[in-house]
């Protein structure tokens, strides 16, 4: 074997960082030789062995020195097995291969372990998590809490609230919440009066909000709804009506 | 319809958002019909209702969450309760505010003041009879809208909610106090 | 001993706690013996493996907590899931194989298996918290010991040591040693 292919792709010269040790680079020779790994033809497959490492020399000195090294195992075992031994029928001789053998046996075994691994590790790539690592569930029952309170906190805590919005949120707030409502509400006193005043449309006086989603509204109705607002002195009354127009389509007046 | 795949999933869902979410997000999440999904969460309730289990189908503010069974309220506080002790008490009164003074008001339109989740608290006002659902809001999906109730008037000593301080009665009061 | 009422609460525990908790806490916070939460545990992992149940009791290293049944992964998988990008080279996975199968045991053990040294990838394994020092072996210059950790069990899904993945029969006996 001067020149190593690899099985699947034969037009590839095998590189020696492709395996992951001497171990692995001998387990590829050997089945790529198809034989028996109880009766490795140690001759033959040392020959190819240190053939490889040759052919392959530009890799870096840690791993040469590891490839080498069981380069000099398989030349001790070579060298052994060619002394002759008297005891070689019997039960108690020892085969020069059999610890390379057990050794190979072994690194297949943790080969075939590490593909179940990385299957298990496959299946288990996705993990399900809840969206916070936090339940609160509130089990206090400390009556003490609600009494020692007054109607003060109470305002004192909202007007805390509204202070602390900023406007992002306002704006969020009557897009999400009030908006839409006061513009039916518009639409539905346009049908019923045809006139109407500002504070009809406000139901919640004292919520600064709706009193702003309520303006907003009128603002955006004034250009879609084709309605008219009128002020008839400063901080007055805000009336709103109709606005008499030809080219409403909707307009039966 | 034996749904029984279906609420299997809904359940899954609750555990995984830990929060209440709503029918529609319920909806988004399982793909399934609003009718389906609200077919698995009532077969949900009836698993969760036997006594074999210790949580239970939680509805509040149209949304869904699973929580812990009321009775085993004792068992459990010294671990879950307490920590959420200052945190909770704070939480409430702003909570409970923004109901007293914006009632009706839907748990979306709180949540968008307080900018937090806003189901542990309701749930924690309503059970202690401060807040009730008062109507549905005329919006999409008609949510719950919510007010205070009696016990809250008698609690702070008030005879109507036309009672509660005004906004800017808070400035003066401060000077009052100092 | 029917445990109804014991399991209830082992359950409401769990799903409060989200992350998973071992036995001594559950005792802890449940007021029972080690044999009673045990047999509320088995109790419930019963109750919940019932397909009318999309949650299921997981147990990890030890440690108990409830979750979505594994098929429901694809359908849940877009909102909840998390992928685990870091998939280990085939070196590392060889050299914590070795760990996995064979702990407690040494780098020289696990250099003269794999016949490359090991110290870029223990040290890989270790910075990743895969693998620990689990102690000294009784030999000569007493070598450390490695072993697995828990985050190695939760990351491969695993609840314990004797659940990782087994060699069919006939590779148990291809490499069966003589």
């Amino acid at each position: 074997m001067t020149s190593p292919q690899h099985e699947s792709s034969p037009n590839h010269h095998v590189r020696l960082d492709q395996f992951e040790g001497p171990l692995d680079l001998l387990l590829f020779l050997i089945r790529k030789a198809e034989i028996n790994i109880y009766d490795i033809p140690i001759h033959q497959i040392t020959e190819q062995y240190i053939q490889f490492l040759e052919y392959a020399a530009q890799i870096d000195l840690d791993s040469i020195t590891e490839f080498y090294g069981l380069a000099a195992t398989l030349l001790l075992i070579k060298s052994r097995m060619l002394l002759p031994n008297e005891f070689a029928d019997d039960d108690d001789y020892d085969d020069p291969r059999q610890e390379l053998v057990q050794r190979l046996i072994e690194y297949q075994k943790f080969r075939k372990l590490s593909d179940l691994m990385t299957d298990q590790e496959r299946s288990a790539e996705w993990t399900l998590e809840p969206r916070r690592n936090q339940r609160s569930f509130d089990f206090v029952d400390d009556e003490e809490l609600w009494h020692q309170i007054d109607v003060w906190d109470l305002l004192q805590t909202f007007s805390a609230v509204m202070a602390n919005l900023t406007p992002e949120r306002i704006i969020d707030l009557y897009e999400e919440v009030s908006i839409n409502e006061k513009i039916s509400l518009i639409n539905e006193l346009l049908e019923t009066r045809g006139e109407f005043l500002f504070t009809d449309i406000v139901t919640r006086p004292d919520s600064v909000m709706d009193v702003v989603c309520a303006f907003l509204a009128v603002l955006e109705a004034v250009k879609s709804s084709g309605i008219g607002v009128y002020q008839n002195r400063l901080f007055g009354d805000i009336r709103i009506r109709r606005r008499q127009r030809r080219e409403l389509p909707n307009d039966e007046s | 319809m034996n749904l029984e795949t279906e609420a299997a999933l809904i359940e899954a869902i609750l555990y995984l958002e830990v929060d209440a979410v709503d029918l529609a997000t319920l909806q988004r999440i399982s793909k399934l019909s609003r009718d389906v999904v609200l077919a698995s969460l009532e077969r949900l309730k009836e698993t969760y209702a036997r006594d074999e289990h210790g949580l239970e189908l939680v509805e509040i503010a149209d949304c869904y969450t699973l929580g812990p069974k009321k009775h085993l309220g004792p068992a459990l506080r010294d671990r879950y309760g307490k920590k959420n002790d200052a945190r909770l008490s704070r939480a409430a009164m702003e909570t409970l505010s923004i109901i007293a003074y914006s009632q009706p008001i839907t748990r979306t339109e709180i949540e968008n003041l307080r900018g937090v989740n806003a189901d542990a608290m309701m749930r924690l006002l309503l059970g202690r009879d401060l807040i009730k659902e008062v109507g549905k809001k005329d919006a999409p999906g008609r949510p719950t809208q919510y007010g205070t109730t009696r016990h809250f008037l008698e609690l702070f000593g008030l005879s109507s909610i036309a009672d509660l301080p005004k906004l800017d009665e808070a400035d003066e009061q401060r000077f009052a106090d100092e």
